[in-house]
């Protein structure tokens, strides 16, 4: 049977109430057996006779004024159907944010007298096969005045920095600051009072998703008009309302069909290209399918956002942090998609699961000419989460110090308040640190031992 | 020429659901005439086993065995609203909608029971085999398919129940960032041992231990996928991962297949020993917490921690390449030298 | 886009192909990823497939490899044994039950390691071209290429003696990874001083290396650290950057895989 | 563009199709045989997704002109289960939890299945060369290795965990 990971109920046996008969047990995946025979159905398993093609030709250019755009050569392919430019797309702004209440809608579907990364979309080409639709693509014209890109994040802020923004700043604006701020306590007041102050700088490059299944959907027209969309979104009304938006239809008009993915990890969560498959389908009466190819999954989809951590601690010589200051930047690419709302998370996620009386965040949610950022699993936190545990490594060195005990000194537990002010419950960063010394036979004297996340010990 | 071991710890918490809430996701529950439930869904499973989990949430609240039920999800002609699969939240968020759902369609099933059993409904309860019985006796019982029939047929009633869960949304107080960002928050602490070449740069992860608190293993054959797949993907980010391996130098040498962009390979893992804690969470559906996204985190910087161990090289860009390793090796032995 | 796929009987009706504009498919490991994924002009396939070029020869120390030999086949061939750790470090399975030798011998760095390997053992290439058969020493091939109606039918080397082969590369990850450094070598030791050597490196630069450099400064010397760091010292390499890994790195790291290669520690 | 009529012996029986000169054996698998169960995950031969037995050998099938391999035998995972009766590795997979998003796991049990069919008793190693052409995002690895090395023990004679579970 599956290897099933040990559940040590000697922590929180005392809150492990109740009594399940299907809950807490090993089910059988309900899907295993359509995976092993082949059986389960992808939206690409779909066979739809009559179908299209989708292929977008991209911008070569970080940054670049579109002075004209010749379809003509596109046009001259045998099979190829259509192309479609900006000028096809009802409403060419992509909303996500606007769907959770985040504006300005920054980002066109379809490219417009402007290009802001390599690999920005500008005319999508409809063909009977991927073959035409691909050399249709491959013979789109684009005449370009290249303008000076910004490829680092804190060049992209530095005074004099080309602003590459039509919003008229190169970081996202939240309510008049130029970052996502935390304040909490005075954290100038906890380095005067620190024995030492131990800083550090962490940074990351860019990651994909690598699902083994690409990006793609079928979209497939209706006997009553409607558009069924055949997709493997990971959030089917997420998909839906979008579309409507761009395509400028009401939202009955659509139907998302989906639900089994080859593997998502927050790739998933952009909506880029149902709209298009949607105008292929209704430009040409027949069922689109666009799918992204893996080198566009690899270097034009979303990624995980390269961050850049700077973190300036208070420290005192028992391990107490006293302070923490953290700058942020986060590069969210060419456009925002949900690096905004990404921004704030890792600035909520500030300073790490520790209670410090006083703590500085600013988070930057940056642009350049680059990719943009996404979701990816762990949004806000993943590199955050390397920069402040490799820093309490670092302080724990630079202390003499048990790199576990320096954790559990700092430790938040229940009833400590959060720097974004939230009364902490349920916290367990005690005893995970007690169980994973004990299963390396890492030593922790009695008082670490005695230590609980549920109540502080007197004193 | 050496190999040089080190140890490397870190611990971390992650919040489940999305960040400042909002974000609802509902379900609705149906019996069928001989006593199957459907639960219909928009929910989207990318492979972590919602449509499973999901399936147990509701047998086990309708006290019903899980082949009773059929999960049917993401078609949005039919299946209520869900906010989608990300942010940790499928579990914890869907989680709540079903158990919700199935409660109401409970009440219903057992009032549809008392009426045929001629008793009161408080009275009764589910063995989890299909029968319902009058508590504390083993002759007063009728099967659900009997019960589902009944109310199609003789009492004209539906099975039925509605469930949402929705954590308000929170806005953000611009000067302090005061915020309820999250619903709880699931923990976990990883030791890494590594071994780096010192001639080289290049780091082996040997080993990695994990405690994962995850407030309720809802079915723990996945759960121990999670974090082991999760425990992969960080390690993977550690050493390999990058769309721009000159970033932010240069925008050259982007990996365009699976050959450039490097992952571990099967040769390439580590042995992983995990072991679970359960802190139930008040608002999680049978206290569970969401784990999907925090299982790649904390092997991260704990393999950076271990390399630092091994080998005095602190590294501080993603990924930890031989080559930042062996930059560092070489600054520390010049510095030595010098 | 492919608009032909010929299935060619023969080498003389394959290489007939060619001269008609052809392009030569192999395994289609290299050639097709870009077909699938690429536009480009109309293109016409030749297959070698069932050309009658597969096949492993060992005839005393002559062996003789058909050009449309799978991976595989050498992999499987115990007879070749000193091949296999070469021929295992490329790609996978499903890859290798393609790929063909003489494909091999014309995909880019920092792949064809297969091609390291055989030019370390001096291979030499049998060629259809325009004015018939000929034979091509592969290290030519290397620098100067062939024309493109060439067509290769074989590959022949003499073996190398009792671990005299030695094959080394270091990549990213243990199995179906691009090489960052690999050393082939054909040497032997007599009364602890190197004998005879060829030397050569792959995934280091744009071609394959023949480490002439290095190999004067091993012809003759005792075979051990000393000597080896001097010998990694001895060639103008031009190593590149790419997804794997720096120039740099590449360069900084050769002595240490040099050594490991000849010296096995 | 001159169409050929192919034939292939295919999960064991004989197919004929109408193949244009740039049909791969993964499209015709896929769009005229409606045989699905192999993937395109990349096209490149890279993630393994599309791998098939071609005369008994694992083989990335979007890299083949399905033209090149007239008569031959193509196996799928569509021909590993017998009726409903699954076969030893596909159990394995579902015993151990070695599916998650499922996209890779038909590619990754035929490179298996071509690993047992040759070697019966192969160590891990043996097995991480069998699959490290087959890319899984989910999983980490472990249970795949785990599953193929019981479904080996399983052709030595030693029951599956299914199997004992239901004694």
């Amino acid at each position: 049977m599956a290897r099933l990971t040990p559940i040590d109920n000697a922590y929180f046996d005392g809150e492990r109430t109740g009594d399940f008969t299907v809950i807490g047990s090993a089910v059988q995946r309900s899907d295993a057996r359509g995976h092993v025979t082949g059986r389960t159905v992808f939206f690409e398993d779909m066979s739809l006779p009559d179908m299209t093609h989708v292929k977008i030709h991209r911008s070569t250019r970080h940054h670049a004024r579109i002075n004209r755009v010749d379809v003509s050569g596109a046009l001259e392919v045998p099979g190829v159907l259509r192309v479609i430019t900006h000028e096809d797309v009802p409403n060419n702004w992509y909303v996500v944010l606007r769907l959770i209440g985040v504006g300005p809608d920054d980002e066109p579907v379809l490219a417009e007298d402007r290009v802001l990364y390599r690999g920005e979309p500008i005319v999508a080409v409809v063909a009977e096969t991927e073959d035409a639709a691909r050399e249709g693509a491959a013979r789109v014209v684009v005449d370009y005045t290249d303008l000076p890109a910004v490829l680092d994040v804190e060049e992209a802020l530095a005074d004099g920095a080309p602003i590459i923004k039509q919003a008229g700043t190169n970081h996202f604006v939240y309510e008049g600051h130029h970052c996502r701020r935390v304040r909490f306590g005075d954290v100038e007041r906890g380095f005067a009072e620190a024995d030492r102050i131990i800083e550090g700088r962490y940074s990351s490059s860019p990651i994909e998703h690598a699902p083994t299944e690409p990006t793609g959907c079928i979209v497939v027209p209706q006997g009553d008009g409607r558009l069924r969309i055949h997709t493997n979104t990971q959030a089917a009304f997420f998909t839906l309302d979008n579309t409507a938006l761009i395509l400028g239809v009401p939202p009955t008009s659509l139907r998302v069909v989906g639900g089994t993915v080859g593997g998502g990890f927050g790739g998933k969560v952009d909506v880029i290209v149902e709209p298009l498959a949607c105008i292929a389908a209704m430009l040409t009466g027949r069922p689109a399918k666009y799918v992204y190819s893996r080198a566009e999954e690899m270097q034009v989809s979303s990624t995980r956002a390269a961050e850049r951590i700077v973190i300036k601690d208070g420290v005192m010589d028992d391990g107490r942090i006293v302070a923490r200051k953290i700058t942020l930047y986060v590069d969210a690419g060419a456009y925002s998609r949900h690096s905004p709302y990404g921004t704030t998370k890792a600035a909520a996620h500030m300073p790490g699961p520790y209670t410090i009386p006083n703590v500085h965040v600013d988070a930057y949610c940056v642009y350049t000419n680059r990719t943009p950022s996404s979701a990816m699993r762990g949004f806000g936190v993943t590199i955050g989460d390397f920069a402040l545990e490799s820093h309490m490594d670092r302080i724990a060195r630079e202390l003499g110090m048990d790199p576990l005990r320096l954790r559990l000194k700092n430790a938040y537990r229940d009833g400590d308040m959060k720097a974004h002010r939230k009364i902490a419950s349920g916290t367990a960063l005690v005893e995970v640190i007690q169980s994973a010394a004990d299963l390396v036979g890492h030593d922790l004297p009695p008082e670490y031992r005695a230590m609980s996340s549920a109540e502080r010990a007197e004193g | 020429m050496a190999l040089r071991q080190g140890r490397g710890y870190a611990a971390v918490n992650y919040p489940t659901g999305m960040n400042l809430g909002g974000d609802p996701s509902q379900a609705l529950v149906h019996a069928t005439t001989m006593g199957g439930f459907v639960v219909t869904l928009s929910s989207v499973d990318l492979g972590q086993g919602l449509r499973t989990v999901i399936a147990q949430c509701a047998a086990e609240t309708l006290g019903l065995p899980i082949e009773n039920i059929i999960v049917d999800t993401a078609d949005t002609d039919t299946g209520p609203h869900c906010m989608g699969t990300f942010a940790s939240r499928g579990t914890h968020r869907v989680g709540n909608a079903v158990i919700m759902a199935a409660r109401e369609a409970r009440d219903v099933m057992l009032q549809v029971a008392a009426d045929e059993l001629e008793v009161d409904a408080e009275d009764l309860e589910t063995d989890g085999t299909g029968f319902i019985r009058l508590k504390g006796s083993s002759e007063k019982k009728i099967h659900v398919s009997d019960v589902a029939l009944a109310a199609h047929f003789r009492q004209g009633r539906t099975i039925s129940g509605r469930g949402i869960f929705l954590k308000e949304p929170s806005t953000p107080v611009p000067e302090t960032g005061e915020m309820d960002p999250d619903s709880c928050q699931a923990h976990a602490c990883t030791v890494a041992e590594v071994e780096v070449d010192d001639e080289t740069g290049v780091i082996e992860v040997l080993r990695l231990y994990n405690t994962y608190e995850i407030g309720r293993a809802l079915n723990p054959a996945i759960a121990t996928q999670q974090v082991e797949g999760g425990a992969w993907m960080g390690l993977s980010h550690a050493l390999f991962e990058s769309t721009e391996p000159y970033y932010p130098h240069s925008r050259e040498h982007g990996p365009v297949d699976f050959t450039e962009y490097l992952m571990p390979g099967p040769a390439d893992i580590p042995a992983q020993t995990s072991l679970f804690l359960e802190r139930p969470a008040a608002d999680g559906p049978f206290g569970a917490k969401g784990i999907g996204e925090m299982t790649a985190n904390a092997p991260i910087p704990a393999i950076a921690n271990a390399v630092y161990d091994a080998v005095g090289v602190r590294l501080t860009s993603m990924p930890f390449t031989p080559e930042k390793v062996l930059r560092g090796l070489d600054e520390l032995r010049a510095g030595r030298a010098g | 886009m492919v608009i032909s796929v010929q299935t060619p009987d023969s080498a003389e009706a394959a290489h007939a192909a060619l001269q008609a504009g052809a392009v030569p498919l192999g395994g289609g490991t290299h050639l097709m990823t870009r077909l699938n994924d690429r536009a480009g002009g109309d293109l016409r396939l030749v297959s070698l497939r069932r050309a009658g070029l597969s096949g492993i020869g060992v005839d005393g120390a002559t062996v003789t490899l058909g050009a449309a030999t799978t991976l595989a086949d050498l992999e499987d061939d115990a007879r070749l044994s000193y091949l296999s750790g070469c021929v295992r470090s490329i790609a996978s399975p499903p890859v290798r039950n393609l790929a063909t030798v003489a494909g091999n011998l014309f995909v880019p760095q920092p792949y064809g390691d297969l091609a390291a390997a055989l030019l370390a053992l001096d291979a030499e290439l049998d060629v259809l071209g325009a004015g018939g058969a000929r034979r091509e020493p592969l290290e030519q091939v290397v620098t100067g290429g062939l024309r493109a109606d060439d067509l290769v039918t074989a590959v022949r080397f003499t073996a190398p003696a009792q671990s005299a082969f030695r094959f080394y590369k270091a990549a990213r990850r243990r199995l179906n990874s691009g090489s960052i450094v690999t050393v082939a070598a054909r040497i032997t030791v007599e009364d602890g001083l190197v004998g005879d050597v060829r030397l050569v490196l792959g995934g280091l630069a744009r071609r394959l290396v023949r480490a002439t450099g290095a190999e004067r400064v091993l012809l003759g010397a005792p075979l051990n650290a000393e000597t080896v760091a001097r010998a990694a010292e001895a060639d103008a390499i031009e190593p590149v950057d790419d997804a794997y890994a720096s120039a740099w790195y590449r360069a900084r790291v050769y002595p240490v895989h040099l050594r490991r290669a000849l010296l096995g520690a | 563009m001159p169409s050929r009529i192919v034939t292939l012996k295919l999960n064991g029986a004989e197919r004929e199709l109408i193949a244009r000169p740039s049909t791969t054996l993964l499209d015709a698998l896929r769009e005229t045989f409606g045989l699905t169960g192999a993937k395109r995950g990349c096209a490149q031969g890279g993630c393994g997704s599309c791998t098939v037995l071609l005369d008994g050998r694992p083989v990335v099938s979007c890299l083949i002109p399905v033209v090149t391999v007239d008569g031959s035998t193509v196996d799928t995972i569509e021909g590993l289960a017998d009726g409903d009766r699954l076969d030893d590795v596909q159990q394995a997979f579902v015993d151990h939890f070695a599916t998650q998003c499922g996209f890779c796991t038909p590619g990754m049990i035929m490179s298996a299945t071509a690993l047992l069919d040759r070697k019966p008793d192969p160590t891990r190693q043996e097995v991480t060369e069998a699959i490290c052409g087959n890319v899984c995002r989910c999983t980490g690895y472990e249970p795949i290795i785990t599953a193929v090395l019981a479904a080996a023990e399983h052709r030595r004679g030693v029951p599956l965990a299914s199997a004992e579970a239901e004694v």
